[in-house]
């Protein structure tokens, strides 16, 4: 009976996931994995007995209310930081679990030792994430927490060792240890490698569920652990692949941002631009390219973008395409979710294969709050952290629009050439009230 | 029986590989966060050892980890849904 | 053990589905010998029955199921690179 | 050790088949399963004693030496049988097995008489489609067939009953009854739904695979077949779609062609045309669009084909492309083997979707042996058994040109409302020589 339940289960969560194939099939295939997931949480507590399975009860609702008034208030540039904080709290389930698992026997075993270990590595490192991607911590003595992390490592191990000889104070402290470990671990790396991270602490948060189902003998959570255990690291490879970067590059090479470096261009050597000019040039072009970036995301003006192309389709019958690079925005994917969320039509999104075919033959592009995406210096700048990284080639277009508050450079710390450059016109301030006053200027003139 | 918990790994692995690359990029934010909210399925493990938990130190730790896996299972789900939902809306005003 | 039998024919079912949408129209006829081929895999439970085989009866079935699976290993195996030679071939002068 | 190599050989055999994705990366592909089988074999041969280890060997060498000279002499157009009788040698070993395990034990278990009934039903269909297929038989008493199969099936059921009970005669009465069932079975299945008949046998054969690893308890065999067989289960569903056929109504409702029908139009209707007719609309045209069927393939005209889109793009600038129904040939995918044997580039062939909308632009199609895949009737003849499978809407174009020997019906036995049509140009004769002709022609003129 439970069996056929686990293999329902499970093979719900499969089709969920291969539901995401198309966004016609996606919403369904969420309410899929959550039938399972109900299926198997009414499992479990049904398992249980009487005084326990109202304590669990309890505790299942607090935390699902929790959760819902989190995601509520979560908006959607926030994304990021809300899934980095809800992977570490899985983490954190795990690991207390195999922590509760040790008391009950003399000797933890090693599966036990592991899930400790992945749990609170997952835990601290998310949280270390949640708070890069939210902007809460800045970091620039990466070198000493590097140390911090190699003297932390070595004591885990050490940790380790006590832990598995059994004293239940060694297992705690070495708990301890682990989560220092992982905070001081993540926070050095480079905010623009957080996609990577992010995706590898998603795969690692599977492998706890994995630990578990082993240690437990439970093969759903065998099955669904790797499953997404799996899904994680490959996405985490399709992200390396996109921004070329390697795992190991990331993690010992952090960056530390110069954010010095654009003072070296005095403000003169930029050909500033009006919102006139911007609403000029795109409302006399054939083809406008938009290329949104996470300043976009910031300032909430994927409304106001959708606002743009529609009267420059409708009024203006302009060719409007947006160009989405694999690392736009904070995680992967989530400049797709903003587009979405102001109701653009996928039609008019590509991907960076086909919009780097179409810069050529656009008269303008419009780059809002994107930077180290558009960045030429990832071709040339031997020592930057975006060197190599696939970039949308706007350099191409004819004329270039930039939207951003200041000349500051990006997320990965890199002053951008494209300043500079004859055929750009920056529009400094917030994108969206800029967006907003390009779209009255559309709206008044009469074509 | 160990053997056959190594093929059903192997296996899993290679369902991941599979489903992960049919998954369109348009779709990797809520890839994440649905796979994030599967991988709340963890709660089962605390519920089944919650059975056999005499001591109050494990039942407070299994249950602090029902509470934290329920907040990830709620709040990734419903997360998800969210962002789902705004891409079946844009998919219907296209179609 | 039982169980974990029923959860690898599941997930070998889903790696099935996955792998086959995944197969190219294009291909459908290699598809189709390539796996043709790779279920003769059979002759390993003839292989291990042989071993345990005593009497002469069950000797000449189990070598008759070997010689059957063999054409169908090399046969299949063998026109299915004749197939994929061709197709690499016409690959390779296009692109 | 043998635990390991197991999980080398099935991954090997997953990575094959997902190689299958591309043309590129199949060739490969295949050499990995060859890679796999070649362990998996070793290490069973390398399992085994003494004397029978040379027993193995030889029988395996002669095996495999049929095995290679079969497929050597095997052109592409023979491939559709070819691959129904490895399929069902494939059964038979399987059948082989389970009836060798029955000496060994008093009683057999269930699965052994599951896997005599699904190997030789394998075994005994397959050579049926073989017959079929290389048109060696011609059915015409369907009825009576039907019949001779509902009472083997009855007889089965009982000799499995008898079987089930342990005496060995029962066994040995209850497989030749199986086969029988198969074989009658099969045999008044309607040609147009053999390419439905040999996926499903394909995939029975590995759930063959699964049932022998389900009794000698191999997961290796399991996994294998399995896959296999969801394959071929999966892939009979892709070709019912592709022919709009319901897998009961094929099995059910077999057809009995009406050879007689197209006496009813006498030749006088149709326009007859010659190669230099068809050669002089070719080179005059914009856009041609080449339709091979199995006639095509049947005659062998590929490389004639190959050379007559060589030369009306090199000479003529001809925009060339070539439509491919799903269920052209006589196998899925079969007509894809036979353009690529003639190195046509795959940029030109098109699927029905992609090619249906490109018809109406076309000046003239060029129908070279295929039939039942563009007959108008699929659409409107109810009691056809072609009924609602989409067709290539050749009827769009301009001017269609036919190439076939003489007014007969196609597989499916069901006239074709096209050769009566105004635009058509009948050119009765063989698809080789035709195409020869037109060349020829071609070739001659200086444009
Ligand atoms: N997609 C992912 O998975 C992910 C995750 C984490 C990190 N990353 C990294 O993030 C970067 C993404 O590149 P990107 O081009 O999208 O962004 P970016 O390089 O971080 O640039 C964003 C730009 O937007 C501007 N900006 C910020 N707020 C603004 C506002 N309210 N109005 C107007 N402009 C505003 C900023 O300049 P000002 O300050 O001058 O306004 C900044 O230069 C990459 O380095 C990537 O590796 C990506
Ligand atoms: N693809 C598969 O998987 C598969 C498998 C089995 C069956 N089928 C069935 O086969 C049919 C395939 O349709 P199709 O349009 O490709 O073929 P078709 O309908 O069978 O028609 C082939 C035509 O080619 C002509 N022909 C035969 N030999 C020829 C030669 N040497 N020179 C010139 N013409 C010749 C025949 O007419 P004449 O006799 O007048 O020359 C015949 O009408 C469908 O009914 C399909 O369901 C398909």
């Amino acid at each position: 009976m439970i069996s056929t339940l686990n293999i329902i289960v499970y093979s719900l969560f499969i089709i969920s996931i291969s539901r995401l194939s198309s966004a016609r099939t996606a919403y369904k295939g969420n309410l899929l994995a959550i039938t399972g997931m109900g299926i198997a949480v009414i499992m479990g507590l049904l398992c249980l007995n009487s005084p326990k399975q109202l304590y669990a009860i309890i505790t299942l609702c607090i935390g699902g209310l929790i959760g819902i008034i989190g995601s509520k208030k979560t908006s959607m540039p926030q994304l990021p930081q809300m899934v980095a904080l809800l992977n570490g709290f899985g983490g954190l389930s795990s690991g207390l679990i195999g922590l509760s698992e040790t008391f009950n026997i003399p000797h933890p075993t090693l599966w036990q030792i592991f899930i400790i270990f992945a749990g609170c590595i997952t835990f601290s490192g998310s949280v270390a994430g949640f708070l890069k991607l939210a902007g809460l911590v800045k970091i620039r003595e990466t070198e000493t927490l590097h140390s911090v992390s190699l003297i932390l490592f070595i004591l885990t191990l050490i940790g380790g060792i006590y832990a598995y000889n059994g004293e239940t104070e060694y297992i705690i402290g070495f708990a301890i240890l682990t989560s220092l470990l992982g905070f001081c671990f993540i926070l050095p790396i480079g905010g623009a490698d957080m996609p990577i991270i992010i995706s590898s602490l998603n795969g690692l948060s599977g492998w706890c569920t994995t630990l578990v189902g082993l240690s437990i003998q439970n093969s759903l959570l065998i099955i669904v652990g790797t499953l997404i255990g799996a899904s994680g690291s490959i996405l985490t490879y399709i992200m390396t692949k996109a921004m070329n970067r390697h795992l190991l590059k990331v993690i010992f090479t952090p960056i530390t941002p110069n954010k010095e470096i654009p003072s070296a261009h005095p403000e003169q050597d930029i050909h500033k631009g009006t919102p006139q000019d911007a609403a000029f040039l795109m409302e006399n072009a054939h083809k406008v390219i938009i290329v949104p970036g996470f300043g976009m995301a910031a300032a909430g003006a994927q409304y106001e973008l959708g606002n743009l192309a529609k009267i420059l389709i409708q009024k203006y019958h302009v060719d409007v395409k947006f160009g989405i690079h694999p690392v736009a925005g904070r995680m992967p994917g989530h400049m797709n979710v903003l587009l979405a969320e102001a109701d653009i039509s996928p039609n008019l999104i590509f991907g960076i294969d086909e919009i780097n075919q179409e810069f050529k033959t656009a008269d303008v592009v419009y780059v809002i709050g994107a930077n180290d995406t558009t960045n030429p210096l990832a071709k040339t700048k031997k020592d930057s952290t975006i060197y190599q990284m696939p970039i949308l080639e706007v350099e191409e277009a004819k004329r270039i629009l930039f939207v951003k508050r200041s000349l500051a450079p990006g997320y990965a710390g890199e002053d951008n050439p494209l300043f500079y450059n004859e055929k750009t016109l920056m529009l400094l301030g917030d994108a969206k009230e800029i967006t907003k006053e390009i779209i009255t200027n559309l709206e008044s003139n009469n074509s | 029986m160990d053997f056959y918990i190594i093929d059903i790994l192997i296996l899993s692995c290679f369902i991941g590989y599979f489903a992960i690359w049919n998954v369109t990029p348009l779709l990797h934010s809520p890839l994440m966060s649905v796979t994030n909210a599967i991988s709340g399925i963890v709660i089962l493990g605390a519920l089944q050892n919650l059975n056999q938990s005499e001591s109050l130190i494990t039942t407070t730790l299994l249950l602090l980890a029902i509470f934290f896996a329920a907040i990830n299972i709620f709040g990734g789900f419903h997360i998800s849904a969210r962002m789902l939902h705004m891409f079946k809306r844009k998919d219907k005003t296209n179609d």
